[in-house]
């Protein structure tokens, strides 16, 4: 089988000497699209957050196409592929849209792309970061991490607080991105509907814990286990 | 009119010392967003440095000025590293804290190499003397003060509205972890960032020694000049610097023209006027 | 009842001050006041958040007030603090009315300059306040009329620190009140104050008017104790290191400021005794471990104390 | 007179950009609205400037027939408009209880007041521990806020807007950030409300304005589209297009 | 015992360290008995101008250390907030710098070695008018000792005939002079009288008076020794060449006594430069040993003794005026000039011999 792209081992992190993470392995494969869903704070955040390097490491490897990337820093990981979307958003307050846009520039990427997938930035351009709507700030945090050509790209919650219109303009843009196979996506989603039917595969973390891996579909309809971990009316 | 012409000129000389002199605070203090009252302690390292390499070293003016200037750069480093980088999280009060500790410790061991009393720099017969304007005569020195600080502001403008560098720069100090994750290493941008500023404060040391002369306790004496100038101008804005240091000094000059009996008061009051119109400063982002 | 442990703390520590260093009572009275002053601090910054480099404004305008009121109109020391801490409030209600709206270095700034015209203005008028020379010529009465300021410094010491106390709990009410809740408030989210409804900018005055009648009484105490006032108490190193003290010491809950003014004033004490000319490194690197080891002042050293052993378990 | 807040031709712009075009909106005691419309569309903006935090550019604000363009934000809220911040606005370094306490507080016009207690009242900690118990938040009333999951920091920001007991209340997003398990509780938060209370709610969880709203005010580029019930606007194509998509219909 | 209160540490640490090199300069001359009594000397930190510690030391010397005289004191606020104290206590103290004329009608106990400022500025007065100098811009520092300073000038210069064209005072936080010397080159004065003191200010007046072409304009430079006092006349560069000040001490001053004194200070630390403050201090315990010598213990004694004392001192012969407790003495007037090392000396060129403290006789 091949390698994986990232893999985790036993993976023990959490803010400080805080520990939030509670010992998580996964592998996750070139291409996949992963949903990771679970209630408020289980620490879906602090994951991701991991895996980019912002949090403190207190045990376990963490592998990037085989070598071990656990104690590279967060823009070195960046380098080699790996992209994060913040829940937070964290749009730069002091660039213009088109400023931050240019912040996460890399490569061959031009700003153009951007604009093409999210015509709303274009207008916008040189207004002031902080000037944005929740919506627009959205699409601008994801657009800024596409403009460094990720690997894995790692999503979370980016359709809180968004018009369903964007939001489905959003999930058709992830929808392409992964769709050519080139690009890994971690979802994570409170709407555990629409996670799962976006993704290949389903994770369900609790406590700091993976406590169902699974089959996105299966998961999807599989109203029980949803109900055990997410509570009751979380299937949309 | 003779009178008029002279507060701008000499309002404009002294507001260009002015700017030279706190310019390395906007980039630290502005910038980067840590309250850095240690800025007078490297204009005055950069004042001392020179002081010792034109007395004991007997370098002439400008090759000693290069070399104090790459010192307190070099030294900037390191001290970013221990002292600054643990404070860039913390709130405003510790970093005060924090930075008056240094400044401290900067005054101490100046004081303690050096002694407490006024370290000269003299200038070379090219800079001193005076230029016959036909109205009047302007010291030579100003003119290259002038001179400097078109060159840095210009430079800085271009190097933060203008390049790849100030857009990461200002990105990393929005959200240095989202800056990080997009591939931008902010630590290295922080030093580089924190060496421009205390190598521009110690050119402001330097050049503004003419009026403010380098002795150990130079930052403490003129802290709160450095600080009028930047708040005046507006936290972050290398421009509003450069216009509150015009306005303050046109004005300081135009007092002691005009009425010396009020003093100190008019600056002080005008300085409170201007930010109590504009609290974010003259050309601070709102 | 275990409220009350700090305030007997305080009161043993004070008594023993007193029986263990008798001769240097001056030294210690000047900790007392300082403390006053510092305290007055801890309200306006610590609790309402608001960051302030111009206590020195009021402690000053108290000082000068309370020393022209005992040489022109009587020496009694009461009446001589209460004037002190009615221009402190004065002083401070006015420059408050636009102080408070302003936040940031644009605060720290706005201070700084009314404290430096108020010294600029003392210096003018050198009649009345005699400039450089100081204001000299203070004789104080007996205080309520019964105890005679000594010698040795008896009874301004005991003074003092009997006033210290009136503060601490006045203080302590205060901050335990609703007003001191919506103080605490502001500090952490002014925007959600006015959201609640509460006249953020009033409070803020009200809340600076307090901390400068209290500044003031402090700086009338030194008046009194040192019998002459000089520009130096509107200096501004003056602000910027009862601010150090605080800082030492841990915002918010007033203890700290005693701890911190108490700790800052025995270093520098010590250590200028010691090595005057190089004192300042002692409390350049005491101000730097308290920032690096101790972020949140004295204070908290138990806490981290408790998180260390925790990690070495 | 006419009860209620009357809005009438508001107008607002950031330099060039409109973000409110002539708007005018009514809410009476005990309505139920929602506000929708694109990210951007000008919604936040419009609850600021009825809460006083931004100032309009032209147009009048009545309640209860009386202008309160000049009220400041205070003065509003004391007159009885209160919202919830789309983005949470807690007083982070104390507690659960002390947040709940000061509004408390505050409508009783007591935070003047620098001698008494301020947990000693009765009539508040009875109204502090109802709070609490109506959002679950008992269990971690003594918590500082700061180290609470996003979630209950939402339920913390609604408490603290009901604690003000408005007549007007606007809720902006409540539920964004809530998990969806506790979303119902939201819904009964706000189906619990005194019933001649009005209260306009922005939500783009559409579950949620369906279940709550009585009509629905869209809105697009900063002017009102359309108003209608809620089986009106799911059903308008125009407000398919622009806002709800394809997924809803 | 004597306890020397003085700033040992802070922007003005420089006093403590002249008054101390100058104490232990004499120890090493005179030994350490006075008469028959051993002298032992206390040092006090004030850390600046700060009457509230000024007091709090002097008090624990008094309380704590018992001493019977006590010495130092730099700044007036510090003196005078100290003169209960000294009443009270009635301990001999002798002012070694602090220059108010005040000070010594404050307490019976002080008595000072030093010179006042319009001791020092009224023979400047005169000279000028001697030199045909009539019409005069002053100009000074804005606070108090520059107001005294302004009078003393003033009173002299115009009782004498001169006239004063115009009156500037210069706010204390001045660094830029250029407007001043700007409107005093539009009086065209024959001189401007200056009084601002040692450290930065002075450093950038000279400078500005170089830079603006003052000289070369023909304003002659009249000040008093605070501004180019030896300590910080280096640092002064040549801009300081040819200007007059007037001073009771000149380490240029030319006698045995000096060079004596220069020698011995040269061998307690060898880096020292003697100044003012250094020869105050050497004065005043010559005063503190003539006191311990025929008192002991004993102030009110000692402080007879001394009253009316004269003695040569390496600034030339002086006296303490039994009436003002303030030390009798002559004035120089100097001009900076090079020496054959290149370095930059304040050269005396006139004596104004016995010279009393102008601004209590006047009064
Ligand atoms: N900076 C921090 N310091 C300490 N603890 C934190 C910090 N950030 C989050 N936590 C805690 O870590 C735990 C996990 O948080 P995390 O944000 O990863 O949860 P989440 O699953 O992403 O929740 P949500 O759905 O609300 O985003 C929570 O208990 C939270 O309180
Ligand atoms: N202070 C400001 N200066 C300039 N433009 C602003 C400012 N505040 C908001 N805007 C702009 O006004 C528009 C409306 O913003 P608003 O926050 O009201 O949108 P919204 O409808 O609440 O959107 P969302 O649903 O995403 O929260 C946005 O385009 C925003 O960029
Ligand atoms: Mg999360
Ligand atoms: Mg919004």
């Amino acid at each position: 089988m091949a390698e994986p792209l990232l893999s985790l081992t036993d993976l023990r992190a959490g803010y400080g000497p805080t520990q939030i993470l509670q010992g998580i392995s996964l592998d996750v494969a070139q291409g996949e699209r992963l949903a990771l869903i679970g209630r408020n704070g289980v620490g879906k955040t602090t994951l991701l957050a991991t895996i980019m390097g912002l949090t403190t490491l207190h045990g376990g490897a963490l592998n990037w196409n085989g070598a071990p990337i656990g104690k590279l820093a967060p823009h070195r990981r960046a380098a080699l592929g790996l992209g994060l979307v913040p829940q937070t958003r964290d749009i730069f307050k002091s660039l213009t849209v088109e400023e931050n846009l240019i912040a996460g520039l890399r490569g061959d990427a031009s700003i153009e792309e951007a604009y093409d997938l999210f015509p709303r930035l274009k207008e916008r351009r040189r207004n002031g970061g902080g000037q944005l709507s929740g919506g627009e700030q959205q699409m601008l945090s994801v657009a800024r991490t596409l403009m460094g050509r990720p690997k894995l790209l790692m999503l979370d919650e980016p359709l809180e607080g968004l018009a369903p219109v964007i939001c489905e303009m959003l999930m058709d843009v992830f929808e392409r991105l992964a769709g050519d196979g080139r690009t890994t996506v971690i979802l994570v989603e409170q709407h555990a509907g629409m996670a799962l039917g976006f993704a290949d595969r389903g994770v369900i973390l609790e406590a700091g814990r993976i406590v169902h891996t699974g089959d996105a579909k299966t998961l999807r309809a599989d109203a029980a286990t949803l109900g055990r971990y997410l509570g009751v009316g979380l299937a949309d | 009119m003779t009178t008029l012409a002279s507060i701008l000129l000499d309002g404009v000389a002294y507001g260009m010392i002015l700017f030279m002199i706190s310019v390395g605070l906007t980039v630290t203090m502005g910038l980067m967003r840590v309250v850095n009252l240690a800025h007078g302690g490297f204009a005055m390292l950069g004042g001392a440095f020179t002081h010792w390499a034109m007395m004991s070293a007997g370098l002439p003016f400008p090759l000693a000025a290069l070399a104090a200037l790459i010192a307190v750069v070099i030294l900037s480093v390191p001290m970013e590293r221990v002292f600054y980088r643990p404070i860039y999280k913390m709130g405003e009060l510790p970093q005060v804290l924090a930075t008056i500790g240094i400044t401290f410790l900067m005054i101490a061991s100046v004081n303690y190499a050096m002694g407490s009393s006024l370290l000269s720099i003299p200038l070379p017969k090219v800079m001193s003397g005076a230029v016959d304007l036909g109205f009047r005569t302007l010291p030579t020195h100003r003119l290259y003060v002038l001179g400097a600080g078109v060159l840095v502001i210009v430079g800085l403008f271009v190097l933060i509205e203008r390049t790849r560098f100030g857009i990461r720069l200002r990105a990393a100090v929005d959200h240095p972890g989202t800056a990080a994750c997009l591939g931008i290493d902010t630590g290295r941008i922080f030093s580089l960032t924190f060496a421009l500023g205390a190598g521009l404060a110690a050119l402001g040391g330097i050049l503004g020694a003419e009026l403010l002369p380098i002795d150990a306790y130079y930052p403490l004496r003129y802290m709160i000049l450095f600080l009028t100038v930047v708040a005046v101008g507006g936290m972050g804005s290398v421009a509003g610097s450069f216009v509150a240091a015009l306005a303050l000094g046109i004005l300081d000059t135009a007092a002691r023209y005009l009425f010396p009996e009020v003093g100190t008061i008019f600056f002080y009051l005008a300085m409170i006027v201007m930010l109590g119109l504009r609290p974010q400063g003259l050309l601070g982002r709102a | 009842m275990r409220s009350l442990v700090p305030f007997v703390v305080m009161l043993v520590v004070a008594v023993a001050a007193f029986y263990l260093f008798p001769y240097n009572l001056a030294f210690l009275t000047r900790v007392v006041i300082t403390m006053i002053l510092v305290l007055s601090l801890d309200l306006i910054l610590g609790v309402a958040g608001v960051s302030t480099l111009g206590q020195a404004a009021m402690y000053g305008s108290g000082a000068y007030a309370a020393g022209l009121f005992a040489i022109h109109v009587w020496h009694d020391p009461l009446a001589g603090l209460a004037v002190g801490a009615a221009a402190g409030a004065v002083v401070a209600f006015v420059s408050g009315l636009f102080l408070t709206r302003a936040h940031g270095l644009t605060l720290l700034m706005l201070t700084i300059a009314v404290t430096e015209v108020l010294q600029e203005i003392a210096n003018k008028f050198s009649a009345i306040t005699g400039g450089t020379d100081g204001l000299g010529g203070i004789r104080m009465g007996r205080v309520l009329g019964i105890w005679k300021f000594d010698f040795v410094g008896r009874t301004g010491y005991i003074y003092a620190v009997c006033v210290l106390f009136v503060v601490v709990v006045v203080l302590k009410i205060v901050i335990g009140s609703p007003f001191g809740l919506a103080l605490r408030g502001i500090g952490d989210s002014p925007a959600r104050m006015r959201a609640i409804g509460t006249p953020v900018t009033r409070r803020l005055i009200a809340a600076y008017t307090l901390s400068g009648a209290v500044a003031g009484l402090a700086g009338a105490m030194a008046a009194q104790s040192t019998a002459l006032v000089s520009l130096g108490v509107y200096d501004f190193q003056l602000s910027a290191e009862a601010m150090i003290m605080l800082i030492l010491g841990g915002t918010g809950r007033l203890w700290g400021a005693l701890i911190g003014t108490a700790v800052f004033m025995t270093v520098h004490q010590v250590a200028s005794s010691v090595d005057p000319f190089n004192w300042l490194f002692v409390i350049g690197l005491l101000v730097l471990a308290v920032v690096y080891a101790v972020p949140r002042g004295l204070l908290g050293l138990p806490d981290e104390v408790k998180r260390l052993l925790r990690r070495l378990k | 007179m006419t009860a209620g807040l009357q809005v009438r031709g508001l107008n607002k712009a950031f330099g060039g950009l409109v973000v409110a075009r002539d708007i005018s909106l009514d809410l009476s005691p005990g309505d139920r609205k929602a506000l929708i419309g694109p990210n951007g569309a000008g919604k936040s903006t419009f609850t600021n400037l009825i809460t006083g935090i931004l100032a309009p550019t032209s147009g009048s604000i009545q309640l209860d027939g009386r202008d309160i363009g000049s009220l400041s934000e205070a003065q509003r809220v004391k007159a009885g408009i209160a919202k919830t911040f789309q983005i949470t606005t807690l007083f982070h370094s104390l507690t659960v209880r002390d947040n709940l306490r000061l509004p408390l507080l505050e409508r009783r016009g007591l935070t003047a007041r620098p001698f008494r207690r301020a947990a000693g009242d009765g009539g508040v900690e009875d109204e502090v521990e109802s709070l609490l118990q109506q959002f679950r938040l008992t269990d971690v009333g003594d918590r500082v806020v700061q180290r609470l999951a996003y979630g209950q920091q939402r339920l913390v920001e609604m408490a603290m807007t009901l604690a003000l007991r408005p007549r007007i209340l606007i809720l902006d997003e409540p539920a964004a950030g809530v998990p969806s398990s506790e979303s119902p509780l939201i819904a009964e938060a706000i189906a619990g409300l005194p019933q001649d209370l009005a209260v306009l709610i922005i939500e783009h969880d559409m579950a949620l304005v369906f279940k709550v709203a009585a009509r629905i005010i869209v809105l697009v580029a900063g002017a009102i589209l359309t108003e209608g019930t809620p089986a009106e606007i799911a059903a308008d194509p125009r407000v398919r297009d622009l806002y709800l998509g394809a997924g809803h219909g | 015992k004597v306890g020397v209160v003085a700033p040992f540490s802070g922007p003005f640490a420089m006093y403590g360290k002249q008054f101390k090199d100058a104490i232990d300069v004499y120890v090493a001359e005179h030994g350490t008995k006075a008469g028959d009594h051993e002298v032992q000397f206390i040092y006090k930190d004030t850390g600046g101008p700060n009457p509230d510690t000024a007091k709090s030391v002097t008090q624990e010397l008094l309380v704590k250390d018992g001493v019977n005289y006590l010495a130092g004191y730099t700044f007036t606020p510090n003196a005078l907030a100290v003169a209960p104290l000294v009443d009270q206590a009635q301990v001999p103290t002798v002012i070694f710098n602090a220059a108010t004329s005040i000070i010594t009608t404050k307490s019976p106990y002080f008595v000072r070695t030093s010179f006042t400022t319009p001791q020092v500025a009224g023979p400047l007065a005169d000279w000028a008018i001697a030199q045909g100098i009539k019409t005069v811009v002053t100009s000074v520092t804005d606070y108090g000792p520059g107001i005294d300073a302004e009078k003393g000038f003033v009173k002299e210069f115009e009782a004498k005939g001169g006239k004063i064209v115009d009156s500037i005072r210069m706010p204390i936080a001045t660094s830029d002079f250029s407007p001043f010397m700007q409107r005093i080159k539009a009086a065209a004065p024959n001189a401007l009288f200056t009084f601002i003191p040692a450290g930065p200010p002075a450093f950038a007046f000279v400078k500005s008076y170089s830079d603006n072409g003052l000289s070369a304009a023909g304003v002659q430079f009249l000040g008093t020794g605070d501004l180019d006092e030896e300590t910080t006349l280096q640092g002064l560069g040549d801009a300081a060449l040819g200007i007059h000040t007037s001073f009771p001490y000149s380490v240029a001053h030319e006698s045995a006594m000096n060079t004596q004194f220069k020698a011995d200070l040269a061998k307690v630390d060898p880096g020292a430069v003697a100044n003012f403050a250094s020869v105050g201090a050497y004065d005043g315990t010559e005063a503190l040993y003539r006191m311990i010598a025929a008192g002991g213990t004993d102030g009110d004694a000692g402080l007879k003794a001394v009253l009316g004392a004269s003695w040569e001192s390496p600034r030339g012969p002086v006296s303490i005026d039994p009436k003002t407790h303030h030390i009798t003495e002559n004035m120089y007037i100097r001009v900076v000039a090079k020496d054959d090392k290149g370095q930059l000396i304040n050269k005396e060129i006139e004596t104004i011999k016995d010279v009393p403290d102008l601004g209590l006789v006047s009064k």
